[in-house]
Parts: C-alpha cells; structure tokens; sequence
C-alpha cells in the first residue's frame, strides 16, 4: 500500500508547510517584536526547558487525562448522537435547532450552569471540553447520514438490520469521510475546550499555564504552550487522516484524472 | 447456493399454498417538491403461490417497482393489506425474503467478497459455512478474480452480479429480483437465468421477478404478470406451462413463441400509452 | 480544603499564602489546606467559591461589592492588600511629565467599569483631568495593553508586579509616571470572603486561615530574602524578579499586605471611585457586607 | 407547524417550567441560574434601553461581515484544495488542529497587525467559521458522484461553470454541516472576543453583567443571542429540509 | 430534436469520411486499493465512419464503457491515441460529442426540465428555440406528465430517459450511448430505437451504441463490433448492409435472424470465458 504511516512523500508536504509557518512566525516576530510574539528560536528552546522540568509532568498529566475523557465522551457520544439524530427523521428535526442554537451560544456565558451541574473540578473541566467538541461530530455525522444513498438503507432494510445494526454497519461506514472530519475538529476543540475549563478554576494543567503566563504578559510561555498543543492537534490530525485513507480506501474517489 | 440446508425451504413452502397475498393493494406517492401526488400501483390483488416462478413485465414507470417494495415490506401501501407465509407484512421486512434492487445497491467502502457475506455475518451464519457459500456465490457470478476488488473497479454489470450474489447467499424463502440482469449481456443473462432456475427447483423457494426481456419472463416463469401503465394494475396473469425442469433450451419448443407473442400483444399498447399518456393529474 | 485566591500564581496577592503553605502556618492554625485554586477574574473567582467546597477566597473588592449587591450569600470577613502594586507607565522618552501633559493622551484600562479604569479615572480627577479630556481604551488585559503602548496604539498603560519587574529584566524599558496617582487617597484592593454557610460552619476554619495569613504578612515583612525565594517556587519566577517586585511593591506601599483588618475608610474609597464610573451603586450597606468576627486580635491590634 | 415542530415546541416548554419551578422553589440559587419568567422580563427592559441598539448593531454586522468571508472563503479555499492534490496533502494536517490553538492568548498579536477597532474580531470569527466551512467542502466535493463530473466535461462547461453548476449543487447537502457551523462559530467568535476585547457589542454587555453578577441581565442576553441564532439557523434548516425533499431523503 | 439547424453536421459528416479514429488503444487500470492493475481494454484500432451507426456487444466487465470513456476523451488511453474529426483527442471531450452515460446521470437537484435544458442553456441557444427542443424531447421520452418532477420521484426507466434528451436535445454530431435502454421494457426500447434511427438519418450524426440486445445491435446498426473478454478487443466487426431507411419492421426480414444468430455465436464463448476466466494477475 502506498500512503503508509512510513511513507516520506506523504510527509513531505505537510513539512514544507510547516517550515512555511515558522517562517511566517519569524516574520510576525519582526513586525510585532517581543511583547507580542518572541521569535520561533528562543521560543523552542525556552519550550524545550519548560518539557525538560519535572513541574511540567503533572500539568501535562492533569490536562491530558481530562481531554482523554472529554475526547472519549466527545467522539463516541458524537457519532451515535449524530447517526441517531440523521437515521431518525423525527428525532432529528426535533432535536437539531435545539442543538446548534445551544452550541452558538459562546460557552463561556454557560460557565455558570456548568458549575451548577458539574461543580468545580475534574468534571466541570471534562464536561467543558466534550461541550466543545461534540456538536461538530454530531453535525458532520448526523449530515452525512442523512444523505446517505438511500439504497444502502433499503439494502439494509432488506437484509432485516437492526437500527443498531444499520447504525454500525451501514451508517457508519458509508459516512467514513464526514465522520472523519468531524472528528478532527471535534478533537481539536475538545482540547482547546478543556483547556478553556482550566482557565477558569485551576491549580494544575497547561491551561493553568497558559494563565498565569498571560497573566504575567510572558509571551514566550504562551508561545511555548501553543506550539506544543497545535504540534500535537497537528499530529494527531495526521494521524486521523491516516485512519481514514486506510478505512474508506475502495470507495474513496480516484484523483482527478488531469488530461 | 447448492446443497444448503433447503428442507426448511421446502417444508415451509409445502405448508402454504399460498406464499403472499395483496389484497387491494394501492400505493399513492403523496405530493412533494413540484409535483403532485402520483397513483403508482393498483389496486391489484394477487395470490404469490408457494414455490412458484412468478415474473412481472409492464412499460416503464408502470409501477413494478414500487409493487416490489410494498410486497417486501419496504413500503407500506396506501391501501389494502399484504400476507407472507399467513401473517401481514407491515412495514418490515419478513424473515425469509430477499430483496435485489434495481438500482446499484453493492456497499462502495467493502469488497466484493465482503459485500457478499454481509447479510451472513450479521444472521450469525458460521465462519465455515459462510465461507463456503460465499465462495460457491463468487465463483458462479463469475467475480472469482475480483473478490478483494471494491465495487468502483467494477463494471456495472459486475457490481449488479455481486447484488445478486449478496441476497442469493442467504437462501431467502421468497426472492424479489427488480431486473437483477439489466446490466447484463444476453450470454450472461441466460447463463444467469438457468442457473436461477436450478436454485429455484432445488430450493423450493419463490421467486418474483420483474424483468423487461419478455423472452426471459417466458422461459423462467410459470406465471407472467402483465401490467398496465401507471397506475400498474394486472391486465392479465399469463400461464406458461412449463414443466418444473426446464433450461433455456426450452426456447427451441414450438409454442415459446406464441407466449412472447402474447405478452408482446398485451404490453405494446400499454408501453404506447405509458409514453403518450396526457391525463394524469398534475 | 481548598481556597481560591485571584490571580495565585502570577500577581503578587497569594504572596502570604504561598507563604503560608510552605511555613505549615495553616496547618499550624488549625486547618488543613491543600490547594490554592486560582481563577481568571472576580466574577470567575466568587462562583468559584460559590459553587465548590473551597472555604475561603481572597478576590478583588468590586466583584465582592457586587456579589453581595446581587444577593449572592457571601460576606467579606478579612482584608486583603491595600493601595496600588502597579505603575503607570509610558514609553521612554514620551513627553508626559506634568499632568496637563495628559491631556489628550490615550490610556489603556482593561474593561469598563472595572478598577483599573475606576483607579485610573480617580488619579485623574485628583489632576482635575477629566474623562472627557483624555481618550480611555479597553484592551481586556495588561499584556495587550503592553503591546499596543509599545506599538504606539496607546499612550499611557498600568503595569503590575511582577510583570513590571519581569519586563524590566528582560530589559524593556518604561518611563514610569510615579506622581500620577499621588494625590490619590488610599483603596482597598483585595478583600477575604466566605459564604454565610461556611461562616455558620467553619468559623474555627476560617478563623485559621486568616490568621494564617496574617503570619505570612509578618514573615514577608521580617524575611524579605526568604519570602522571596518562596514566592519565586510557589509561582516558578526567577528570584531577582520576585525579589525585585516585593521591594518595589514595599517601597510604593508598606502596608499593601494588610494583615488582614477590615480598613473601613479603605474600602469606602474604592466604593467611591467604583461608583464614580457607574460600576457600583453607592451607598454601600457595609453593616450586610461585613462579618468582622474572624479578624484575628493580633491584626485588629496593628490596624 | 410541523409535527416536529410541536414537539419541540412541547420539549421545549416542559424544560422551561421545570427550570422555572425549580427557580421559584429554591431547588436552583438565583445565584447560579435565573428563572426564565425573570430572563425574559429582564430582556424586555434591555431592549426598551437605547444603547443595546448600538451593541446589537456592533455584534450584528461583525457576525454578518465575518459570516460572509467565512462561507464563501472557505468554499473557495475548500475547492482549491480539493482540486490540487498537493495542496490538499500539505494543508489537511494543520486545517482542523486549527481550532485547538488558544486563540485567545494571541489578542496581543491581533491588535498590532489589526488595531484597536472591530477588524481583530472579525478576523477572528472568520478565522473560526471558515476552518469548518473548509473540511465540510473538501469532504462534501470528495462525494460529488463521479458520474456527473463526466457529465460536466461532456457539456464542456468551464472550470467556474462546472462549479456553480454541477459540483456546488451536489456537494450542497454535505456542505450544510460545515454551513451550520460557519454560523454558530461566527457568533461564538465575534461575542466570545467581544468579552475582552471591545467595550461595545452584545459579547461585552453579557461580560459585563457576569462581572457584576447581574445574572438576570446575563441570561436575558443569552436568551436574546440564542433567539438571534436561531433565526439564523432556522433560514439554513428550512433550506436544508427543501432540498432534501427535493431530492427525495 | 426534429427539424434542427442541422446542416453544419450534414456538412461536417461528408467532409469526413473517417469521423473518429482508435489506434493502438489500450486502458489499463493502476492498481489500487486491494485489487492489482486491470487491463481492460486493448489494443484496439478502429475506424468510426462519418455518419455510421456503430454497435458495440460484448459480455460483461469486457470493457465497453472504457472504451466509451476514451473515445468521448473521459479518460486518457493508457497507450494509443484517439482522434475526432481529425483533431486529437486527449483528455479534454471535443465540441459535438454527446454521451449517455450506464449509470443513472441525472442532476438530483433539478427538475426533469431543467435537466434536460441544462446543456441547451450554457450553450447559448435562445429561449425559444430551446423551450422548444425541451418540450419535444420530453414529449417524446413520455415525460409530459413529469415535466416538473424532480428524479427521485421517478422511476430507474424514467431517469434513464432523463439522460438521453438531455444528451439528444443537444443535437451532437458524434452520439455515444452505453446502454442507454437498459432499464426500458422491449416495446418502449423499439419504439425508441426508430426515432434513434430516424434522428441518425436526419442529422447524419454519427452513433455508437453499446447495448446487450442483440437483436436490437441488428436493427439499429450499419456495422457491429463484437468484443472480447477483458481486455477487450474486437473479436469480429459485423457488417449488416441494411438500408439506411429502415425501422423496427426490418426485424421480419428472413436475413436478420441470420446476423443475429452470427453475433451469438460470436458471444457464447465469450461470455462464458468472461465468467469464468482465472488467468488474470490479481
Ligand atoms: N419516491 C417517489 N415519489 C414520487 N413518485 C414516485 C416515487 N417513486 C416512484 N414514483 C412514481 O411512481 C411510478 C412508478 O414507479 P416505479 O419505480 O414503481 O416504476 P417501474 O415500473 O419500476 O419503472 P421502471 O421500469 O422504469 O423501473 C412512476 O410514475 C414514478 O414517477
Ligand atoms: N475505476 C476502475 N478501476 C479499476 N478497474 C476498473 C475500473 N473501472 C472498470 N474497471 C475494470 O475494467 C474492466 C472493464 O470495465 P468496463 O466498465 O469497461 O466494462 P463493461 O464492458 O462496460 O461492462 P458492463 O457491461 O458490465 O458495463 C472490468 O473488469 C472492471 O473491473
Ligand atoms: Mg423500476
Ligand atoms: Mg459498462
């Protein structure tokens, strides 16, 4: 197979762009100077002094574990909410204005009611990073199922599935490619979202952090703290892609053919 | 597809004279987007009698398809009521039908081989058996180089073939074909007919079929539907005849003719009228 | 237990706290601390406290004023630090050395209606500057607000400890506008508070945790070099830094860690320019806002 | 009104009493959640105030504006990536890790390229809305039936045509998810930079009132942005279902 | 449809003599995706002449549609070349070509009108010519009644039906059809076949037809290629030496059964060989 994990061509690209951002970096810093943005060099090596210290681990580890269940709670409860709200027609359209209304509103502004049910901690942080991350899974699946070749369904029906069944082995598979997307920005705004819940009530965690640096104006830890999470969102959306190319390999669409 | 466990199929079709039944049976697809509200089918009554080859000819658009989906259970008639094996069919399909559509309904993101035990995996069908039958299925559809290919390496006839592998594997008691050869060449097609036959006399299993070669509806049939334009009513039941055993060489006999003949008569007006017909509602 | 102090961990507030900890002052007195929590802001803090089992918080007197205003079920039981710990600065060289050399400068405040434009809008009037004389921009935090005074969107902007001591090291170089606020009278910034349930509760507790306070002021005051490098592991700054911004905060305002004394007159002033603004309603009913009764001897004493 | 529709209209109004009935017997603190009869009477006495109509107008345009960029930049953006396979290869990675990046933390860097005034926060909410938008198209051309692209060549219909034609349309329905959320993010970034970065607009009024702890003014204004959103989405969802029946789901 | 400026074509026909041109065509398809490369077509070489009606048979998966694919410059042969109108073909579909595609091509999101307009519309005919030609085309395909209707409102004939007036309002000089009745009952086929047949001897556009009747090949053609199992080649180009006048009564002629039985012949072997072929690398 081509479009292995190990394959260089398929990295190569994505390199390229990322040499292009450092650079864009390089020029922001020269444009805005320090206070705004410190230059990538430093910033690296300053990151790299920061992952060295042993205070460092248990911040990880604290935000880590609470993405883990956020991302856990976002992704799965994402795609059955979305193949139930798409396989159903009813519950669908009952539930999606409520739904999206919901998610459009800023969730800061529900950063009380939030405390109310989840109180002050490890679920209150967990329960804010699945709110960011769920809704994008839910509509990019729930969308896909709706317009699935209404075949399929039938051929479903015919063979007597289960809704489950259907769900799991029709539903599913047939919306791959949307699932996928949904997926890679849920798990991005999961992470940000959990690291939102930090900002508010903390003592450990990267988004403690991140808020004492900007509390202190410390650029370069800000800086630091962005580049390790968006290395690992990049990463772990490459790795997402990767998944998905292997998953939905025989019906994925031929490249163009270019004359 | 041969020699699987058949004497349920065979017990259970002994049982019931008659395998399905409509009774008043209409479909009225209700107005939507631009159009009004179509009378599709009937009202048709008819007996499906157990263990028969039952075919259905009729102009395009006449309602054959959707007659299809209302015997299946896919879709529930507007009016009247429909039986399989005594009990009604409302809304769901019945244990024990199998299904081919018309349109390309093979699953794009699994092979072929995949494709074609879906329906045994999720029945709980043993590794061994399914194997087996899937194989057999694959081999004789001729896909036998193309088991690990996706449906987008294949022709439309070859995706059309795994379609009707798909539902064969599973040995349904009633098997509804919405022109499962269409895609096909006639070479194929008669291969694929005689083959059909087989399966039907050693299974005892019964088989709708709705086809627009009035040649094929002869040959395999022992009864021929003829319908009407839209809305598809039967204008006649023709009965072939045929001896249980037949093959295609029953084409050679002196009196196929005058059956094509007869179903020619019946469907060229009804074809005409299907084209020029002005007087629908909108 | 767990307590909330604003800002732990950056500004310098949570000093005698983090002195606390490590000196084993609370457990001393009688109570068990295990975290600090902090929190973005007063509105986030008080909820906070509200809405966890945290027993105690020290946030900004405004948020308490208007908690306790909106019904909230909390009082304020102790003082926290008094007078200003930041400057007012602008870039070198600018030529802002009188005030009527402020009039029509830009000064950047973080949001409307909240201290530093409460604070800002005081210094001024004591100029005889008013609002309307001067073009006060909203920029959400002093780090922005650094910025955009170094890329000439805005004039005049306040710098905390240790963020001024830090930038400072890291060689950025202000000129500072000491006399501004002279004339100022002195405010209370930060404020104790615990909710009536906790004061029905945990009285010995909160009694505990004042008191634990209280010592941590002394031993900043008596070790200035230890409590330095105590703050500089609690909040993971250099050393030179903290030691820096605890000196300069000193020299500006001794007593800017109270030891926890409810400063009546205080608290009065900073009403008054947060009234001035429309941030808060005045008067203020202290009589429902207070609850002196945790305030430990020793402090009344100094007061 | 559909049979949906009442429903929800049912759903809706349940959670609302409940919510109500839990206010009025002190099952929920007013210091935590207001009752809904208070919200709404609370909203009418902001809007009869004259300056919400100046932050509504501030918030309104920057969405509008922001939205706008949003969906038809990303559609742009989507299709080019789409079309040139390098692209694609290169960006895809870094497209979606978009929105993990604490975006907030970058207000600094925002004023000095953008000013003081509302570009930083449309920019922002762009940003925001046209990343989705973006993934959305790319997934959505990726399901365009191959069959009508043939057919498009067929009809030698130029590059543009054969977009507004024929890949537009088909791609229309899988789009919509990445169309729902160019507007729920449009509304997010604008109101959530509003908070700290604006002394005007609908985001800095319900800060203000967290602040203060006005919590009956806080929930009005979030009732008042969600009845905004929902207008919104009741436009994209009307859309939706005419399509859908169209085309026959 | 009928009574179109179709002089240009006329002209074009005649000065002409070879209207399309296959030399050493080869497909191959890359392998992807759990299936190693198919080759599915060639070397093929042929002529198509100006003004002909060509007919394609062959058993299923032989590569009919690829060879459609190449000719109507949809896909690039893996070696050869193609010309049209002595212009090469490579990548890009020439100007006056109009093809029907096997799957159903119908746009979803326009009503059976719009669709068939579709290409009339950018093609800068006038209103009024255009409505005109629309109207006919969909009259003619017995659509009147579903002028309005969106295709999932239709039935697979209909749809089918859809495609070919879009393509034919066109009024192309070069006509690809790949299976263009394969969803049409017989007497609907016929019917179509003559006014296929009567448009060809109108405009002298030049038809290809791949079909799987053949006895419909018989009747439409001047000459019918008959392909190979993959990869296909041409086994054998039949010449009819029908008239150019001629319809479906051409049927009752004691020769025709001749060529028809010829072309079985042809395919029996074949189709079988299609079937059950195991000599290509997976
Ligand atoms: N979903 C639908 N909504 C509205 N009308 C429909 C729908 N499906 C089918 N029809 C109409 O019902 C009639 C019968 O359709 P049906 O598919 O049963 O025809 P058919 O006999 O199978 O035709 P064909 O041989 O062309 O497949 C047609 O006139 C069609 O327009
Ligand atoms: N996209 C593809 N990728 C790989 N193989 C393909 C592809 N398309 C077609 N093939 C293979 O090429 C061969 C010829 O296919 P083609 O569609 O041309 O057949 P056909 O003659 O039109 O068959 P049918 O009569 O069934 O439509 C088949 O064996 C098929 O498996
Ligand atoms: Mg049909
Ligand atoms: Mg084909």
């Amino acid at each position: 197979m081509r479009g292995g994990l190990l394959n260089l061509r398929i990295w190569r690209d994505p390199i390229l762009v990322a040499i292009s951002l450092v650079a864009l970096w390089q020029v922001l810093h020269e444009i805005a100077g320090d206070s705004a943005v410190t230059a990538p060099a430093p910033t690296l090596a300053h990151l790299w002094e920061m992952i060295g210290q042993a205070r460092f681990l248990p911040h990880l580890r604290e935000t880590g574990l609470a993405f883990l269940q956020a991302l856990a709670i976002a992704c799965g409860g994402g795609v059955l909410i979305g193949v139930v709200l798409g396989g159903h027609k009813l519950t669908g359209e009952v539930a999606e204005p409520i739904l999206v209304a919901l998610y459009s509103v800023p969730k800061i502004t529900l950063y009380p009611v939030i405390l109310l049910l989840f109180g002050l901690g490890m679920p209150a942080k967990v329960a804010f990073g699945a709110l960011h991350g769920i809704i994008p899974v839910v509509l990019f699946t729930m969308n896909a199922v709706r317009n699935v070749n209404r075949t399929y369904l039938r051929a479903g029906r015919a063979m007597r599935l289960t809704p489950a069944q259907t769900g799991w082995y029709v539903l599913v598979p047939a919306t791959l490619p949307e699932i996928f997307s949904g997926l890679r920005i849920g798990f991005s705004l999961t992470l940000l979202g959990t690291m939102l819940g930090e900002l508010f009530a903390s003592q450990r965690g990267l988004g403690f952090l991140l808020m004492t640096a900007i509390d202190l104006h410390d650029v370069k830890t800000i800086l630091s703290i962005a580049v390790l999470i968006s290395v690992f969102a990049i990463g772990a959306n490459a790795a997402l892609l990767a998944i998905d190319k292997r998953l939905h390999r025989g019906a994925a669409p031929e490249a163009h053919e270019k004359p | 597809m041969a020699g699987a466990p058949r004497l349920a199929a065979v017990e259970n079709a002994a049982s019931h004279k008659v395998h399905a039944r409509l009774e008043g049976v209409t479909r009225v697809y209700p107005p939507r987007a631009g159009h009004g509200e179509v009378h599709a089918l009937g009202p048709i009554s008819f007996d499906l009698r157990a263990g028969e080859f039952f075919s259905v000819v009729g102009p395009s658009g006449c309602g054959k398809s959707t007659l299809l989906d209302v015997l299946a259970g896919l879709a529930m008639p507007s009016a009247g009521t429909v039986e399989f094996e005594g009990k009604p069919v409302r809304g769901e399909v019945p244990e024990g039908v199998g299904v081919v559509f018309q349109e390309d309904a093979s699953f794009p993101w699994l092979t072929v081989e995949d494709n074609v035990s879906f329906g045994l995996r999720r029945a709980g069908v043993d590794a061994a058996e399914s194997k087996r039958r899937v194989d057999f299925a694959i081999g004789f559809m001729g896909l036998r180089d193309f088991s690990r290919a996706y449906p987008s390496q294949l022709s439309g006839g070859m995706r059309q073939r795994v379609c009707i592998a798909r539902t064969l594997v599973m040995q349904p008691r009633l098997i509804l074909l919405d022109e499962p050869f269409g895609a096909l060449d006639q070479q194929t097609r008669l291969l694929m007919g005689d083959e059909l036959l087989r399966l039907w006399r050693e299974t005892s299993a019964t088989v709708l079929l709705i086809t627009h070669a009035l040649d094929e509806a002869n040959l395999l049939s022992d009864r021929i539907g003829v319908m009407s334009a839209r809305p598809g009513r039967f204008l006649e039941i023709v009965e072939t005849g045929w001896p249980r055993d037949r093959d295609s060489r029953l084409a050679e006999r002196p009196d196929f003719g005058a059956v094509t003949a007869r179903l020619w008569s019946y469907l060229r007006g009804e074809s005409l009228r299907a084209m020029g017909q002005g007087t629908v509602a909108r | 237990e767990d307590i909330v102090v604003t800002h732990y961990g950056s500004l310098l507030y949570g000093v005698p706290y983090a002195i606390a900890m490590e000196k084993g002052y609370f457990k001393e007195a009688g109570v068990d601390i295990k975290g600090i929590l902090t929190s973005k802001g007063g509105g986030t803090s008080v909820r906070n406290m509200m809405a966890g089992d945290t027993l105690f918080a020290e946030v900004a007197l405004p948020a308490a004023l208007s908690a306790i205003k909106e019904g909230f079920n909390i009082k304020i039981i102790s003082g926290g630090t008094n007078g200003r710990s930041s400057f007012w600065v602008t870039r070198p060289g600018e030529a802002i050395d009188k005030p009527a050399d402020l009039k029509g400068k830009r000064f950047v405040y973080s949001r409307p209606k909240s201290v530093s434009e409460a604070i800002t809008l005081s210094a001024l009037k004591s100029w005889d500057i008013t609002a309307a004389d001067v073009k006060m921009i909203a920029i959400g935090d002093f780090g922005a607000g650094l910025t955009a005074l170094e890329h000439n969107k805005v004039d005049v902007a306040i710098i905390p400890e240790p963020i001024y001591s830090q930038k400072e090291k890291a060689g950025t170089k202000y000129k500072t506008l000491g006399w501004l606020d002279e004339k100022l009278p002195a405010y209370a910034q930060t404020v104790g508070i615990a909710t009536d349930e906790a004061i029905a509760k945990n009285g010995p507790k909160l009694k505990a945790v004042i008191e634990a306070r209280r010592r941590g002021v002394e031993f900043l005051h008596a070790n200035p070099k230890e409590a330095a490098e105590i703050v500089a592991k609690a909040y993971n700054l250099p050393l030179d830094v903290t030691t820096n911004a605890i000196d300069n905060i000193k020299k500006m305002n001794p007593t800017w860690w109270s030891r926890g004394e409810l400063a009546m007159p205080l608290m009065q002033s900073m009403a008054d320019a947060l009234g001035s603004v429309g941030a808060l309603q005045l008067p203020v009913d202290w009589k429902a806002t207070l609850d002196p009764q945790f305030v430990p001897a020793a402090a009344a004493k100094t007061q | 009104m559909s049979k949906a529709g009442w429903i929800r209209t049912i759903l809706l109004v349940g959670a609302v009493g409940a919510l109500e009935l839990a206010c009025r017997t002190g099952a929920i603190a007013p210091t935590m959640v207001t009752a809904p009869s208070k919200m709404v009477t609370t909203l009418v006495e902001t809007l009869r105030s004259d300056e919400i109509g100046m932050h509504l107008q501030h918030t309104l345009s920057a969405v509008a504006i922001a939205m706008s960029i949003a969906i038809v930049g990303g559609f742009v953006i989507g299709f080019v990536l789409n079309w040139v396979p390098f692209l694609r290869r290169a960006f895809s990675p870094f497209l979606a890790a978009y929105y993990a990046i604490p975006h907030f933390a970058f207000y600094p860097l925002l004023i000095v390229i953008f000013g003081l005034g509302p570009v930083p926060l449309i920019v922002l909410a762009t940003l925001f809305a046209m990343v989705a938008m973006i993934l959305a198209t790319m997934a959505g051309l990726d399901r365009v039936p191959r069959v009508l692209l043939k057919t498009a060549r067929i009809h030698r219909l130029s590059l543009v045509e054969e977009i507004w034609r024929v890949r537009l349309p088909a791609a229309a329905p899988h789009i919509l998810s990445g169309l729902k959320l160019a507007v729920a993010y449009s509304f997010i970034g604008v109101i959530a930079g509003e908070f700290i970065l604006s002394t005007s607009g609908i985001g800095h009024e319900i800060a203000f009132a967290y602040d203060n702890f006005d919590n009956p003014r806080m929930y009005a204004l979030i009732l008042f942005v969600l009845g905004i959103v929902t207008l919104f989405n009741m436009m994209v969802f009307a859309w939706e279902r005419r399509m859908l029946r169209r085309r026959g789901a």
